[in-house]
């Protein structure tokens, strides 16, 4: 009895977008038969190629990869009740500098690969801090200031990669660092795979989040500060201190994000390598899914990724074209938090607690 | 499943060959051509052929991998992009054939087809600094990445070399796919005097061609003959053949002679050019450019081809 | 080299428009209490629709109707899943974008057969408009004459939206409904009704800046062509604390600044730089509006929720 | 003569729960009609399903005679239902007029007349002797004007039948008797009123007819001649209400003093006006005042919520200005704050979680930074045993909790601390007569174990009945502090006014 309600507990963040996505793939078997296409055997292909075999598998977990951090670091933001919407930023930031530390710190790999990890980790902290500083200190937004802080860093990091840290070997056409030393890789969990030890860490990352968040002092004290400042306040927690400290921690766990992209798949600082695949939203997506919840935003990232390297193999493997494959993937996720079973008397309740006035 | 597919190659009668775009073909004409070129030849000699446009940069290495698992007997892909990825996989699989368009890998499985776009634009840049009457000539650029320059440095050399007291502006888009923003540029390099903005924006030509169309001032376009959309100012297009290329690739692979090394493409071979100087147009020459300037132009591309003229690659200090 | 002349406001007020009438757009559901990050994906739709209207039809006015009505129907997507679903409006949101990107593309193909853009020369986009009188005035002629209908409507869009939301009823109703939605409810105001109705009049305004990017500032529609567009519509809205005159100060202020980071591209600083210049005036404008958007919007605390 | 309002039957069920079990009432014209009961006895359910906001499980309702069905709040004010909600739905950016007006604008050309409104709104105050001032921001108006524009909008929405809930909860005396009159003054005019509420003295005052409900059932329906505020106590809580302890006589140290402490705030007065004040050791110390008057930011300052521009806090002689809420609460301080679900809990959080606070990091419930949740749990369970409260489990929402069940649940966790100072504000706002009892007897009992209490109470009669000393506060002064024995409620209410007493009874009563 009480092992099944634990049970029915931890699952219990993790049920709910299983649910919103099995919702979301009855609409997007409706967007199949527009196109005029097998539904079954769309969907087949897009599981084939998101976990079809082990190599399938393993590439979705790969993509997963940064899209866990960045949405661990965002659940955290988001726990502590500031609406981060800098992932972006914070990531690119965390991958250039990880990737500059891996380059010209000296010293034998392992302390060049240490240095990378906390370069990217302080680099997207104290980036997400200032944001944090600015709106502890000056009132200055964070919802706005975060945003605008990932165009500033983005194009920070594109000027070092194509000015003065610039690859100059090879074609030299990319604005991209030199490619690191085989020394600082990430080992690749499996030979011939892509995933790579990044999502162990991610992993790991996610259950300590969890433990954290759940069952500590200083998890708690975040959660409360999300829940109520007041109370929080009230209740003798540094209100500040605390939400300095999420925002280091989030922007710092998204800035992991960018350096394990750098140190276990891209093996250097590319531009745009990591804007563009859009890690930063499919996090946020990640995050808010699971109600933030570590555990259920691991799961929701590896689905969102899923959704994704599946809708790579429908590319390849069917006439479903890849716009086709992208307005599947919108139309799925549209409907991924829809609550179908929606309780009147929630509603209804709110209603009556929320205080007009004072 | 896959690594058994690996070592095996498949012995149907039909060559399979696999295209992987680094990028979605969409907004780029030099990736849509390629596929055009890459088409036409699989259908003149009989292969088998599947385009693979890679949503993002991580996706390209997951591509080949999967387009080697699958089987396909030669992979070509193309660009800087695609450099680390190919260097990955092509290396892992040595009894496999590659191609790579548009960049170098020395791999012994990989053929590399390079173009000299820098001679074109150097052609490009004579043909401004000839045509200009203000003396000011513009160049509208996708984004101020280290690749641009082999449009941008040798376009101004060109023009410094024909025209010395041209002044060269340039203006960056910050995006591939912003004509709105292009097209803000290019005006504002005509308000500042320029009678020539040549376009390098990509997909922002089409608004450097409206600007122009709207300003009266006249503009070249890139990669194929873009004088056809608007004859009266798009006056001039710097030409790059990637269909050539990626059709002779499928070819030679068809028909037996593909060669792993490096392929060059420019001026001398063809690959890339002029309109008017090297390759003909349906248009006719605008009177903007003349008959007299394109004549010089070609003067100085017998020298680029003669091999007494050499167009450094920007790119290559 | 000059950094300021009369073209610069003039490109300013021009490329500031679409942005303009997006953010009035986000505004009106912000006022409803629902954070629209999927104003990108509603532009984009507006603006295909657009180029799909003028090319059946041939005439300008059909096609920013149509136009508005992409952004409509993409738009009541969102208000479906958002207000019907209760889905999380950020999630849907950002789904929108990835949805409508794909739509236009794939749209491209099926209607136009071509990929990446369509351009066709004999289209013809919004006209321009000299004003009467105006023209002739030296400098604010330069600077307000000859500019498309639909940069007019912006700007005349954000004071009808000011009447609207602060001296009509429904207005004064739409207001009450983002204060407070829970005692809007009570007293019997139809909330649900109010937010379709905004949502939608957001899909009329998002469907405009589409019309606006695609037929008045160029004549073409190119695959993606909002390029984040929206995002810094969003910016402008909050930072004009969604208040119509607080937006059109909010998006001339990010539009001039981009305009002016243009000029300074020819200085001899790396573009990076000069591309900051924007965001980083805007960061700089926040601390001196402090509380903007505080109120009016429903993003706030929720991602806790 | 038929009843204006008929309810018969009614039941709601939600789940398995039975919120309301078969209750009837009935109303007539000019009657006005008190429900009274323990939290949870179901008498919002009731209300809600008259204002549409539930449908009823089984029961009918009539209006003037005829069969009455509300689908929606905007059905029910239709049908001239109005109700002022327990906590107020206003909108505090908008004006009183316009906060009133909603929903029914007077439309000049198609805009909204605010002129018109204005004047409409001034007309219907006079009419009703509700006094209000329309141009003033809602947000900016006291509670007991808030309320006023509450009852002003169910008026203007042309009302018959108006449902007060708890409408006195968060009231000052003075207001309260405002606002007794003015439902006399409605009922007068023919309007028919329903009243929620937990203090039976304002039962006895204004009431025609009482119904008691417990348990979701009614257990008494009277007439108010035919009855006591005993008798009802005992129909509500079903037991009779025991006396309180015994007080001891202690003489115990000063534990808090304040020394001439100032908060400047916005406007040009002083919220804090140069207090000084000193609580004893086994002492409690009644703070009454208007609300306004620096109460709040008393507590403020004290707790360390607010920082105080200029004077001398002491705990225990620890000096506490510039130090944290933490180390304050550290040095021995506990709070019972004014408003349970701004400050004193999580809605969201569980019933464990807005009880750990403050326990999570001692020693007993924390090891290497691991929260032991089940030895606090354990804790709780002792809480919700001694204090009865009425939770499915601890791992229930705080916010699912009535608001008497969550106020007894952070008294516990205040006593819990057993710190040697407690500031009690608004101990027992909104909690019915029962729990009331538990929470009284708590806080003397820490007094008469040595503690010291700083109690602030809207309530004169807690004040008076708990107090050894009471401190009147008036414009962030405190104007006097009178011995237990030397307050009554008049006296109080002279002071709390602003006015002057003589100077020997003053005198008397500081040196206590
Ligand atoms: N939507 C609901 N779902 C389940 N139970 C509910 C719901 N609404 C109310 N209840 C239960 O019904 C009972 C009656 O609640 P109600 O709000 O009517 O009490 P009340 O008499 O107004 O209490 P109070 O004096 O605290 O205001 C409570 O026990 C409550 O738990
Ligand atoms: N999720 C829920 N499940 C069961 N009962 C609930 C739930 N949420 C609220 N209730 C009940 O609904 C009733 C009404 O809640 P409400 O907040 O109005 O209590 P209240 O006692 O009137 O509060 P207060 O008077 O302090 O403001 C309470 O009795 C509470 O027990
Ligand atoms: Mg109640
Ligand atoms: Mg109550």
């Amino acid at each position: 009895m009480n092992l099944q309600r634990k049970i029915q507990q931890l699952l219990k963040p993790m049920l709910q977008p299983m649910i919103a996505v099995l919702i979301g793939l009855v609409t997007g078997a409706l967007a199949i038969a527009l196109v005029g296409e097998s539904i079954m055997n769309t969907y087949k292909v897009m599981w084939d190629g998101a976990f079809g075999n082990f190599y399938f598998l393993t590439a979705t977990l790969a993509r997963a990869t940064p899209i866990i951090l960045v949405g661990l670091g965002l659940a955290l933001a988001f726990r502590a009740g500031v609406f981060n919407m800098g992932a972006e930023g914070q990531m690119v930031l965390g991958a250039v500098c990880a990737a500059l530390a891996a380059l010209y710190v000296p010293g034998a790999g392992i302390v060049k690969l240490l240095s990378a990890f906390l370069a990217g980790f302080i680099a997207g902290g104290l980036w997400s801090l200032l944001a944090g500083w600015m709106e502890v200190k000056y009132k200055v937004q964070l919802l706005i200031s975060t945003l605008l802080l990932n165009y500033v860093a983005v194009l920070f990091a594109g000027y070092l990669v194509a000015e003065p840290f610039q690859d100059k070997s090879g074609s030299a056409a990319l604005a991209q660092t030199p490619m690191l030393d085989q020394a600082v890789w990430l080992p690749k969990l499996f030979a011939g795979m892509s995933v790579h030890m990044g999502f162990v860490i991610a992993v790991i990352g996610a259950v300590i989040l969890y433990v954290v968040l759940q069952f500590t002092s200083s998890g708690y004290e975040v959660r409360m500060l999300g829940k109520n400042p007041f109370f929080a306040e009230y209740g003798g927690i540094n209100k500040h201190k605390v939400l300095l400290f999420s925002m280091f921690f989030s922007g710092g766990i998204s800035g992991l994000a960018g350096t394990v992209e750098v140190l276990g798949s891209q093996y250097r600082y590319v531009e745009g390598a990591l804007t563009v695949p859009g890690y930063a939203w499919t996090g946020l997506m990640a995050a808010l899914l699971a109600n933030s919840n570590p555990l259920g935003t691991a799961v929701a990232a590896i689905l969102l990724a899923a959704l994704q390297t599946g809708a790579m193999g429908m590319e390849r493997n069917t006439e479903v074209p890849l716009e086709i494959a992208s307005v599947i993937q919108g139309v799925l996720i549209l409907f991924v938090t829809a609550k179908f079973t929606l309780s009147w008397w929630k509603v209804k309740k709110k209603a009556g607690d929320v205080n007009g006035a004072v | 499943e896959e690594s058994e597919n690996n070592s095996s190659t498949t012995n149907e009668d039909s060559k399979k060959i696999a295209l992987v775009l680094p990028e979605k073909m969409g907004v780029n004409p030099f990736f849509q051509q390629m596929d055009e070129g890459a088409k036409q030849a699989a259908e003149e000699f009989g292969v088998e052929l599947k385009t693979i446009e890679s949503t993002d940069h991580s996706a390209i290495e997951e591509n080949l991998r999967v387009a080697v698992a699958e089987g396909y007997d030669l992979i070509i892909t193309s660009s800087f992009e695609s450099e680390d990825a190919l260097k990955k996989v092509a290396a892992e699989n040595p009894d496999r054939q590659f191609a790579i368009i548009d960049t170098l890998v020395d791999l012994p499985n990989v053929q590399s087809v390079n173009f000299r776009e820098h001679e074109a634009a150097y052609l490009l840049g004579a043909a401004a600094g000839l045509s200009t009457k203000t003396d000011k000539v513009g160049m509208v650029v996708a984004m101020d990445i280290p690749l641009m320059k082999k449009w941008t440095v040798a376009f101004e050399q060109g023009l410094k070399e024909t025209n010395p007291e041209a002044e060269f502006l340039v203006n960056y888009v910050g995006s591939f796919s912003d004509p709105a923003k292009a097209k803000e540029l290019a005006l504002l390099q005509a308000s500042k005097g320029a009678d020539f903005v040549a376009g390098a924006s990509a997909v922002g030509d089409l608004g450097v061609f409206e600007a122009a169309k709207e300003q009266g001032f006249f503009t070249s376009g890139q990669d194929i003959d873009r004088t056809e959309v608007d004859p009266e100012h798009v006056v001039l297009s710097q030409l790059k053949g990637t269909d050539a290329a990626a059709f002779e690739t499928v070819k030679a692979f068809a028909n037996g002679s593909f060669e792993p090394g490096v392929v060059e493409y420019g001026l001398k071979e063809k690959g890339v050019g002029l309109t008017y100087v090297t390759h003909e147009s349906k248009t006719p020459l605008h009177s903007f450019v003349g008959q007299e300037a394109i004549d010089q132009v070609k003067s100085l591309y017998d020298e680029i081809i003669a091999g007494n003229k050499v167009i450094e690659n920007p790119l290559s200090e | 080299m000059e950094l300021f002349d009369y073209s610069l406001f003039a490109s300013a007020i021009r490329m500031v428009s679409p942005i303009l009438l997006a953010a009035l757009g986000g505004a009106l559901c912000a006022r409803v209490g629902i954070f629209n990050v999927g104003l990108e994906g509603l532009i984009l739709a507006g603006a295909f629709s657009a180029i799909v209207g003028n090319y059946y039809s041939g005439s300008v006015i059909i096609a920013v109707l149509t136009g508005a009505f992409g952004g409509v129907l993409v738009s009541l997507l969102f208000g479906l899943a958002t207000i019907k679903f209760k889905a999380n409006p950020i999630v849907a949101g950002i789904a929108i974008n990835f949805l409508v990107l794909g739509l236009t593309t794939f749209g491209l193909r099926a209607i136009f057969q071509v990929k990446g853009a369509f351009y066709d020369k004999d289209m013809t986009g919004l006209p321009k408009w000299d004003l009467p009188l105006i023209e002739n005035i030296p400098v604010v002629g330069n600077l307000l004459s000859g500019h498309s209908p639909l940069v007019y409507t912006a700007f005349i869009a954000a004071i009808l939206l000011y009447v609207f939301l602060f001296k009509t009823v429904v207005g004064f109703r739409i207001l009450a409904v983002g204060k407070n939605e829970a005692a809007a409810r009570s007293l019997g105001l139809n909330v649900t009704v109010l937010q379709y109705g905004a949502i939608v009049a957001s899909g009329v305004l998002c469907g405009l800046a589409g019309a606006q990017l695609s037929l008045g500032q160029v004549t073409m529609f190119t695959e993606g062509m909002t390029a984040g567009r929206g995002f810094i519509a969003l910016v402008a809205m909050m930072l004009g604390g969604s208040h119509p005159i607080g937006m059109i100060g909010s998006s001339l202020l990010f539009g001039l600044m981009d305009a002016l980071s243009i000029r300074l591209q020819g200085f001899s600083m790396p573009t990076q730089f000069t591309a900051m210049l924007p965001y980083v005036i805007t960061i700089i404008a926040m601390f001196f509006l402090k509380d903007r958007g505080l109120e009016s919007q429903a993003s706030g605390q929720q991602s806790s929720r | 003569m038929t009843y204006r309002l008929e309810m018969k039957e009614m039941t709601k069920k939600y789940g398995d729960f039975l919120a309301n079990d078969g209750i009837s009432i009935q109303l007539k014209k000019g009657e006005v009609l008190a429900i009274v009961g323990e939290n949870g006895a179901g008498k919002t359910t009731l209300m809600r399903m008259l204002y549409g906001l539930e449908q009823p499980t089984s029961g009918e309702i009539k209006l003037n005679g005829k069969q009455a069905q509300f689908f929606g709040p905007q059905n029910a004010i239709e049908q001239g239902i109005g109700m002022v909600h327990q906590h107020f739905m206003l909108f505090s950016d908008f004006t009183v007029t316009e906060n009133i007006v909603i929903g029914h604008e007077p439309i000049k050309n198609g805009f909204f007349n605010r002129k018109m409104a204005a004047e409409q709104v001034q007309k219907l105050s006079d009419q009703y002797k509700i006094q209000v001032n329309p141009s003033k921001k809602a947000g900016d108006c006291s509670v007991g004007e808030q309320q006023r524009i509450e009852i002003l909008k169910v008026l203007y929405q042309g009302a018959e039948i108006i449902i007060l809930d708890e409408p006195t909860a968060v009231l000052t005396p003075f207001e309260v008797d405002e606002l007794l009159k003015t439902i006399r003054f409605l009922a007068d005019q023919g309007k028919s009123i329903i009243l929620i509420t937990h203090k039976l003295p304002e039962v006895m005052k204004v009431a025609d007819h009482v119904t008691v409900l417990r348990n979701g059932r009614v257990t008494g329906n009277v007439k108010k001649e035919d009855t006591s505020i005993d008798q009802l106590a005992t129909m509500m809580v079903g037991r009779e209400l025991q006396q309180l302890s015994e007080r001891n006589q202690l003489n115990g140290e000063p534990l808090l003093e304040l020394e001439a402490v100032s908060i400047k705030g916005k406007s040009s007065k002083p919220v804090l006006d140069q207090l000084s004040l000193t609580v004893h050791r086994g002492e409690i110390v009644g703070i009454a005042g208007v609300s306004g008057n620096g109460q709040s930011e008393l507590i403020q300052a004290i707790s360390g919520l607010t920082t105080v521009d200029q004077g001398d806090i002491r705990l225990s002689g620890t000096n506490l200005v510039g130090k944290s809420v933490a180390f304050r609460r550290n040095e021995g301080l506990a709070h019972i704050p004014e408003d349970r679900f701004l400050w004193g809990a999580a809605k969201d959080a569980t019933i464990e979680e807005t009880g750990v606070m403050g326990y999570y990091h001692k020693k007993a419930f924390n090891k290497y930074t691991f929260i032991l949740k089940n030895s606090f749990r354990e804790v709780v369970k002792t809480w919700i045993d001694r204090f009865e409260i009425k939770a499915k489990s601890v791992d229930d929402k705080s916010g699912n909790l009535s608001g008497g069940n969550l106020q007894k649940l952070i008294v516990a966790r205040e006593l819990g601390f057993e710190t040697d100072f407690l500031i009690a504000a608004e101990p027992t706002r909104g909690v019915d007569i029962g729990a009331m009892e538990y929470i009284h007897e708590a806080i003397l009992e820490k007094r008469n174990r040595g503690d010291g209490i700083l109690l602030v109470s809207s309530e004169l009669s807690e004040i008076l009945l708990l107090s050894d000393r009471i401190a009147v506060m008036f414009e962030g002064k405190i104007v006097d502090i009178l011995d237990r024995k030397d307050a009554t409620e008049e006296r109080l209410s002279v002071l709390m006014a602003g006015g002057k007493e003589d100077e020997s009874s003053a005198k008397n009563t500081t040196t206590a």
